[in-house]
This record gives C-alpha cells, structure tokens and sequence, in this order.
C-alpha cells in the first residue's frame, strides 16, 4: 500500500470516530484511536478473498479493510442504509462479501470463529487466510489457548493479531495477563509469533507480510502483538481512569502524527500533502456523517426478520 | 432388505451414520468436527466408517475442547461448510453455549442475513449411570433460544431422518439423541428419506388422554400406554421430534379430542418442555386436565437406585395418567 | 434519613455496595472476584469504596476468563469462604455454567454434603442499548437447575436485602439484577435487613387480575397498573424476587382471588419463568384465564427501534390484561 | 515416605482396582493402573492439611491420599458406607476432611475449582498447597490457560500436575496436543514446571517435593508433567484401541515392578518382603470388597437429600 493510502486510512478512523461522536444520542461507541496503525498495518497485507475479524472495537478494522465509511456510519448510527440494516450496530460490524467477516463484542468471542473461517479457507485450498484481532484482555480467556492448540494442530492459515492497549477497560494488562510478552502465549504451541510498536504502521504492515507468507503457504498459524494505545476511555459510556499526566504521555504515541513526520521527513509529503489528505479526508466523513443522517431507522416490524 | 418392504433394520447408531455418510457423499461441504470420532468411529461408534471412507481431512478428531469446538464449526459454517460438531454429553454442551447462542443463534439476525452458521451440534442427553454431570437434559435451555433449531429423535428412523434434514437446514440446528436408545434398532426406510423439521407425529392413536413427549421417554410412554390399554385407557402418544419450533398443533389437535395432556420429558419440570407444551397446547384449545412427568428436582446420581428414583418411568406416567382422568 | 421514617434514600448501586460492605465487614471470609471491581468500582459502580475499605486482597480484579472466575468463587467457597463472583453480563454467564451447574449445584448432592459452594454470582441481565450478546434475561436456564437458589430484586430495598440473605445462604446463589434499575434510586430499610429467600410480595393489592413479575419487570407492570385503574380494571402486582425456589403460595392465593393471571418477564416466554408460574399456580387453583408476556421471539438489537419493539411494555401488558379479562 | 510405604501405597492401588475389577454389574470404571506412581509420588509430597483434586481418573489419586480403602471401594460400588452414601459414585469421590477434595469427571472441570481452594489456602495463610491432577486431554482446554494465568498473577498456592498417559480416550496426545512438552504450557505464564517420568515414583515425588516447597512459600504455582501409563482401555466400558504390541511396551513401563526391582537391587527389600506386601495388600483389598459389599445401596428417598 502506497504511504500516502496508508495515512489516509488511518486518518480516516481517527477523523470517522470525531465526526461519529458529534452523535451521542445514538448510544455509546467503542473507538479504535490510537489503534489505527494496527488496523491499517494488519489490512495493508490482507488480499481480497482473505477474512477479518474483530473484537467489539471494530470501527478501526472496518474501516481499514476498506468497508465503505458511509455504509460503517450508518450501521453504527443504527440506520436501514448499514450493511446489517441497523440491526447489528455497534461491536456487530460485518460485510463478509468484502473480506470484513465481523465484529464480535463477546471479548474472545470471535477467535476460535475466526479459527473456523480459517478451516474453511485451508479445505478450500485457494491461498486464503483469516485474520483476528482482539484485545490484550482477550488473552487471558481459554478461547485463546483452545484455539491456538487446534490451529497448531491443523497448521490453519489463520494469523491471531493482539492488539495490546495496555488495558481491559480499568484494569492495566500488567494486573490481568502474567506474560513478560502476550506473543510468549504462542510459543508452547510452536506457532511463531512476534511483538511490534503498534503505533508504527509499517512495523505492523512488514510483521504481517512476513507472516502471511507462511500462513498462506500453509505453515500454520501466527500470532502478531501490536502494543498500542487507547485514546479514549473504554468507551464513550465509560469513565476514564487515568490521569491527565498518564493521558499526555499515551497521546504523545500517535500513530498518524509520527507516521506524517516521518513520511515528511524524507519528503513524501509536504504540509501542503498533510492538509489535502485531511480536507479529503474530512469530506468523506463529512459525507458518512450525512448519509447516515439521510438514512431511516429500521421499521418495528425488522426486529422478527432474519431471525432463524 | 427386512420383513417390512422398503426398510431395513438398523442400530440408532447406524441410522445416524446412514445420515452423515450420504450427505458427506453428496455434498463435500459436510465435515465432521468430534472427540474420537474419527478412526474410533464416536462413543456410540455413530460415525463409524466415515473416517476410512471421508479420510482425515473431513472427519476430524478434536481435542477436548467444546467451546472451540462449537466456534470452528461456527466459523466454518458461516464460511459456506455444513459441519456437525460431536459434543459428547448435553452436560458438556454448556462449555459450547457462548459460540452457540451469542454467535450463532444470532448471527442471521445481526448482519441483516448477511452470515448464517449452517452447522449441527449432534449431542447426547439423559442418565445410563453416568452420574450427575454426565446424565442432564437441557433441551428446554435452547428451546428458548431464537434463532435455534432443536431436534430430538425417540427412533432410527427418524435419528437418520432427522439428521439428515438437520443437515440441509440453513441455520444451527442441535441435534439432540440419548443414551438408552443407542443400544436399540429399528426399521429405517430404504430409501432416502427427510424427517421434516417441525412435525410432531402421533405414534400412538388414543382417545383418553394425550401424552406429548419427546427422545427415549417416547418409550416410556408407550409402554405406559400399553398398560393403560389393559385398563381400558386410550391413550394418544405425540412424539414431539421437533422441540424448536415446537409442532404445536398437533399436540392441539390431540388435545381438543382428548380433553387431558400429560406431558413427558427425562430433564428437569421447571420451565421445561412440557410446561411450554401446556401452556401453547391450552392457549390453542382452551384449559384441559394437565399434568407433567419429568426427573425429580435433584441430580441425577450414578446410583442404579438413586438414578431409578429420579428418572420418570412407566409408573410414574400411569400415575399421571390417572390424575388428570380421575 | 429521608422522609420515610427508618429508611434511608439508596441508588440501586449503593444498596447492593451498603449489603456487600456490611457482609464484608461482619465477616471476614467474604470477598469480591470480577472484573473491574476494584479501584474502578464494577461497570455500575456497584461495588464503589469496598476497595478501599478492604483491600486488594479481598477485591480481586480478575482477567476476563469468565469461567475460571466462578470455578475459583466456587473452590474458595468450598474451602470455607463466602466470594461474590461478579459476571458483568448474564450473556457471559453462558461462559460460567460448567463450574456453575455441572460442579457448584450438585457438590453438596453429590458428595452427600461434605462440600457445599455459599456464593454469590452477582450478574446484570436485560436490555440497554447494548445489543444481542449483551441484553438476554437467561433467568430461566437456572430456575431448572436443581441446587441453585436464584434472586432477583426489582428496587434497591430487595438489591440490598436479597443480597445480604444471598450473602448468608449455605449454597450456590444467582443473583439478577437489571441494567435499567441502575439509573434509580429507593427507599432503603435504615437498619440491617435481610429479604428472605423464598418469598414474593405483593406490590400493589388488586382484585380482577394477577400480574406475576420479576425485576425491571415490576415497573412496566406498575405502570400498566396505573392506566389499566383509570379504566376501572384493578391488578395485583406480584413481585417473585426469588426464582429459585419459587413462590408460588403468594401466586396461587392471588390468583385464587383474582381468577385470572397475566406472567410478564423481558427474556424469552418459550420455556420461560411465565410459562412456569402459569402452569404451577394452576395446579394449585384450577384453570384460571392466563396470558403471558415476554420479549418478541427474536435477539435484542442495540437499535432503539428494534430494542423497544423487542422488549415487553406497558401497551403489551395492558392487551394481555384486557384479553384475559375480555 | 519409606519405601515399602510407598511400594505398598502403589500395590495397593493396583490390587484395589482387580478386586474392583470383579464387580462388573455396578457400571463401568475408570482405572488408575500405570499411573500409580503419579497419585503416590505427589501424595508422598503432601501434608494434612493440603488439599488434592482430580480427573475422573480416581482411584490413584483417592488410595494413595489415604482414603480408607473400604470406604473408595463402597462409593464406588454405590454403597451407602461410602463417604458420599453412594451418591458420587465413580468420578466423584471426595472426602475433603482428610485432604482429598474430590474428583470431578467433567474433562479439566476441577482445575480452577483447585484454584480457588488453593486462594482460599492463600487467605488463610497457614502454608497449605492445592495439588491438581488432571490429564493430557485435559491440557487443550481453556480452563488451563485462565487457571494458569490466574494463579501466576495471584501467586496462588497450586500445584497442577498432568498425568500424561499419552491418551484422551483414544486420541494420541500428540494429535490432540501441539506443545512438545506438555509442561512448556507453563512457560508463557512464568510459572515453572518440569516433566519426569511418571512410572518413577521418585523421581515424582522428588520434584513435588521440590516444587511444594516454592508453593507454599508462597512463590505461586507450579506444573508438573508426569508421563505415566495407561494399562487398561480408557473404561471398563471402552473398546481398547491399542495393539496386542503396543500394549506389550505399555505394560513393560510397570511403575510397581519397576521400584520393586530397585528396592531389590540395594536390598532394602527381599523376595520374602514381596511377598509380604503381596499379601499384606491382598487383605486389605478383600476386606475392602466385603465391606462394600456388606454395605446396603441407598434409599430411595436419598435422590431428593441434599440438594440444596
Ligand atoms: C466474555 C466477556 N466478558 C466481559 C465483557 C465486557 N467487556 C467488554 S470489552 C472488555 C475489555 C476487553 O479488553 P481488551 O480485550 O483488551 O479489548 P479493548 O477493549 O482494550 O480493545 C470487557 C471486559 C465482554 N464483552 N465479554
Ligand atoms: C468437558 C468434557 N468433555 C469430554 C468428556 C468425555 N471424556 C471423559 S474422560 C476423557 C478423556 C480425557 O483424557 P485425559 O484428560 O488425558 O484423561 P485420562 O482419561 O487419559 O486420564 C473424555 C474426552 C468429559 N468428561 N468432559
Ligand atoms: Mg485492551
Ligand atoms: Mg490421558
């Protein structure tokens, strides 16, 4: 992916998420900033035909791997025009035909799924992978070492993404996972893993190109940690538990900022680049933002549709 | 080919393995994710043959692992396979609940139609000395779960009927069989044959009083029928097969002859099957003489006397019987 | 002091925060297990201050490993402490029910009382805007479960008394509360109080209708009530508070009166606790006119529209009465 | 332990589950025969006060804690002279007065109940341990992890100790489990662990020893892989899969006959001594028989007692 691309989808969840919490009526969200290198980076190496799955914190995911903002905004405004109708909604993103299979809010919910999607592709045997991201308090659930056991196991072509925040809502990653390294969970079972800065996109991006090579050759499975940071609070319905000193310093990670400098610093962008990126970039949302707003509510009577 | 033209005679266990073999046969999608059910051919060798005609890529040993278990299939299904998960006991099938019932059941539903987990979690209920956590019924749990098919055969015929159409059907379907009907056969058609889901069907015509049931217990009726006959008593027996949707109007229909429902089931009275059954049954056709039959309200212990307490059987349905006609 | 002699003003929090504080401080083998309930205070800020107060050792907050939390709850229980176990939502509790069903229900059965687990599952059950994995009332599940005593307080005054007695009750206890009964407040006893485990009460004296309820619940048939007086037509409120083991002598002599009975709960009417109440109270009195009320047979989305259309409601609960009395 | 306590304990158990063996009709049983010296070995390490847990592979575990024999025999013939009156049965025996918490037969259903007894040692802290003994099976499911992970972060006193027979039903470990060493699943979590031979009762017992004394230092847990046997099909009711030859090596790993040759070899044990023992166990186990079989089954009215 082209430098410029990779800003802008990052770009593209940090500004999203702005223009989506200029709508709190709707109910609270869970925001991906200060995550978005992981999303990017991880979707930077996906193919078309390959799968992504997320933890409830799915709006970075989505919209990385390139799920159209507009139809992103609707579902998380509740809106008929979202790819579920409004009926998912928030934590239940999904647009399988693009290679976004979903979101998942049940914490751990969504890895031994994607371990399921991942068989499917080697049955298939058409080079195809799956990717899961979840978070570091996923890790400490069984689903993880049930999962990582069967994949080793069936070598599934399946790459398991940690996005590591550093905290499970209140509770520091430190006080709820044992591991010096979340990727030391993979080592028991021989699945290679590695930990990369998840605020540097390219790290995220190479880490995973590295991985996919072998996950597609049919190596088996790989667990990439992605250490990251959360910009808000868990989410826009829950306090914040940190102190303004601890804030600053966890802004200071931006993953676009340093990303920006850097593209600026050997001059593939120029701030008059940086500013058009952004006025792109705020004109998409902006136009998210009113398709959704145009967009209906679903009628009473969808609520018994789908259901078996 | 048996006495009866157009049957042959086969195990429960053959009868579900007839099912799985012809759709695995026919459709490459269907995959077969267990503990021991590949060259050990499944506890009640239900899958025996598979794995020598299917090969280790489709007929899979699982570690003991239900939750991921049930979440591959899952994730399988969505992505276009037909698996049918092995868990081995009910008891264990609550290690599988979350994928099933927060992903699965609601999968449909949540993206709009765009994913659905066409899978069948094929597991084994009720008591045969196992003990406390290996004997339970827990039908009625899933029952109450949208976006759930439930499926309970009493027979081979429709173990390999029932299968097969949970097989073809396009959402998760729990197939739920039993221990004690394992060790029995029965005449199952020649030919290629649906159960459909959602019939109920009148194993035993009567006028006196209903009795609507479901799996092994279907057994238990009849024989309680037939001592009843002696006494003059006619009872008409509903085995259920379907549990989720429940063919209420066939138990309905039955009960507005009848005017008396006894309901049947091995688990657990409270908010079980058969206090659904009567309550739909009655909204349908008005109140009738009702009474049920299930475990008593303790454990099941592995205790042959313990166990024969709290298990319904022949007497206790007559008994039941009697009351609502009294 | 409010108003109210003898009663104190509590947030639905403060009242089970003011119970487990109490237990804590008169009894040092009580302790507090979930995630986030430490300095954060539990995801209701339920259990605010008792951190401070108690310490690290007594408040543990936990890695998200909802089954391993209520296996530990029921190991140190049987050892001789009393752990609350805080599942954030009852949708997790699908990831508890192995250690919770399988082994903390039928220790003291199968041991023939040498192990008992007194705990407390404390767990938040109904719908808020938080969509399908997050919403379900699985209240039913448990009330079959042979061991297991199930509480669920629909006003501060039984969230703090309900928990106190579950807090003291020598065996595994589900205690539900609601996510809409967060945001109130209520009239708390000023003095230690214990709601006894085991008894409904009675909220609003009537004469052509008993609505049996439970939780949130209760509110949407109070209001109901209101409207449904200004027609003349006069409802006994019934509140259950105890599920498990159910009351159904204050049911029954309701119904007895009122000749008719309406069930009303927000999770699933198949196999529900309506269905349950219904057929017990009638096997206590006799056929009565019944309607029960409960979510629509679909999961509960997070959109307003589909959330309410969902969800059980004064205007459903005014139809269910006006049909049973028509 | 002295020797021929410790020989006697293993005997005894071998010897318990023939006489076992010829009561058919009550059900099917799970049998502890090549794994003796796992049970004994971590026994022999355990004080008064300590608690054990296990599968529902019982036998061992229940013999060599020191459950009076009569009293194994008769619940596990449903006896109402049995500690549980009969109602356990196989699969669950306990009698957590005398250190034996229980069984529990659902696979890896007892690990993180031995946790929480083990954080109920912690509270108390009077230097008591949590001993768990689950099996190989048992190591793919995701109550290790969280179990794990917990009383790493808790430094909870808890020894877990895999009786690895090689065999989950009839599935190899290898196919049901990817890690090289099963004790390597400790690694990530720093929890130590090691794995010995577990048809040596010393050397069992050696590194039980070794690791109780971190544990109930208070160091937190422990892991402990013991590669035993398993000489007879996985029940009584179980088809055996193994081949007559493959069998032939099992039964050649005979922890029993093993220590009975060395305590030979440096004499603190003659011919004569054998037999002693032989004998001394033979009674045991017959009294043991007569006593449950003496012993009547339970009232019915016991199937509603103790519920709630
Ligand atoms: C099984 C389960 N338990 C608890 C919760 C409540 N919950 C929602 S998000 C969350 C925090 C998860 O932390 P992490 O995995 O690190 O993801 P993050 O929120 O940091 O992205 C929790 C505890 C849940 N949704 N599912
Ligand atoms: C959760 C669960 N799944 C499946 C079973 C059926 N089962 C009973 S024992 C067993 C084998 C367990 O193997 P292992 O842990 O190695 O113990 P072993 O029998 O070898 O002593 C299985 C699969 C069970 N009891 N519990
Ligand atoms: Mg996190
Ligand atoms: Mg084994």
């Amino acid at each position: 992916m082209d430098p410029l691309a990779t800003l802008k989808s990052m770009l593209l969840i940090r500004r999203f998420e702005a223009a989506l919490n200029t709508r709190p009526d709707h109910g609270f969200q869970l925001y991906s900033s200060g995550a978005e290198a992981v999303a990017v980076g991880v979707c930077a190496a996906l193919r078309p035909g390959d799968q992504l799955l997320s933890s409830g914190r799915s709006i970075g995911p989505a919209l990385a791997r390139g799920i159209d903002p507009r139809l992103v905004m609707a579902e998380l405004l509740g809106k008929t025009a979202g790819p579920a109708r409004g009926k998912g909604g928030r934590g239940h993103l999904a647009k399988p035909d693009q290679g976004f299979f979903g979101a998942h809010p049940v914490v751990a919910g969504n890895i031994s799924i994607a371990a399921g999607a991942a068989l499917a592709a080697q049955l298939e045997a058409k080079g195809r992978m799956v990717a899961c991201i979840f978070g570091d308090g996923a890790s400490g659930a069984g689903a993880l070492h049930e999962t990582l056991n069967i994949a080793a196991l069936w070598r599934l072509p399946l790459l398991l993404v940690c996005d590591n925040n550093g905290l499970s809502v209140s509770t520091p990653r430190e006080a709820a996972l044992a591991p010096a390294r979340l990727s030391d969970l993979a080592a028991p079972f021989g699945v290679p893993a590695a930990s990369v800065d998840g605020t540097d996109v390219e790290a995220v991006q190479r880490q995973t190109e590295t991985f996919a090579v072998r996950v597609r050759a049919g190596d088996g499975p790989a667990f990439l940690e992605c250490r990251s940071e959360r910009f808000f609070s868990h989410s826009t319905a829950t306090r914040e538990t940190r102190s303004g000193a601890v804030m600053r310093g966890v802004l200071e990670r931006c993953p676009i900022r340093k990303y920006a400098a850097k593209l600026q610093a050997v001059d593939t962008l120029d701030a008059a680049g940086v500013a058009r990126i952004e006025a792109e970039t705020e004109a998409v949302v902006a136009e998210a933002l009113a398709f959704a707003d145009a967009s209906p509510y679903p009628d009473p009577a969808e609520a018994l549709r789908d259901v078996v | 080919m048996s006495s009866e033209a157009g049957t042959i005679k086969l195990f429960f266990r053959e009868a579900i393995a007839r099912a799985v073999r012809e759709e695995m046969a026919g459709d490459s999608r269907v995959i077969v994710l267990g503990q021991d059910v590949g060259a050990f051919g499944g506890s009640y060798k239900e899958f025996l043959g598979l794995y020598d005609q299917f090969g280790a890529a489709r007929v899979r040993d699982t570690p003991v692992a239900e939750a991921a278990m049930v979440g591959l299939g899952i994730g399988a299904a969505a992505s276009g396979y037909r698996p049918i998960v092995s868990i081995t006991y009910m008891d264990f099938l609550m290690l599988s609940l979350d994928p099933l019932v927060n992903y699965a059941a609601k999968a449909r539903f949540k993206t709009g139609g765009q994913i659905t987990a066409p899978f069948v979690v094929k597991t084994t209920a009720g008591a045969k000395g196992q003990g406390v956590a290996h004997s339970q019924c827990l039908e009625a749990w899933l029952m109450g779960v949208p976006g759930l098919v439930v499926v309970a055969p009493s027979n081979a015929a429709d173990a390999y009927g029932l299968m097969k159409s949970a097989l073809r059907h396009d959402g998760p379907v729990v197939f739920v069989d039993h221990k004690r009907l394992f060790p029995s056969a029965g005449e199952v058609p020649a030919a290629e044959t649906f159960t459909p889901i959602g019939q109920a069907v009148v194993r035993r015509p009567g006028e006196h009083v209903t009795i609507a049931t479901h799996g092994y217990m279907v057994r238990t009726a009849m024989q309680s029928a037939e001592r009843l006959a002696r006494d003059g008593v006619s009872c008409e027996i509903i085995d259920l097969r379907t549990l989720a949707p429940l063919d209420i109007d066939t138990v309905a229909r039955s009960v507005a002859r009848t005017g008396a429902l006894v309901t049947l089931e091995e688990g657990q009275l409270t908010c079980g099957v058969g206090a659904e059954v009567a309550f739909r049954a009655q909204e349908a056709v008005g109140p009738v003489r009702v009474a049920r039959v299930g475990a008593l309200p303790a454990p099941v212990s592995s205790n042959p006397v313990l166990e024969a307490a709290a298990l319904p059987d022949a007497a206790r349905v007559i008994q039941a019987v009697r009351r609502v006609l009294a």
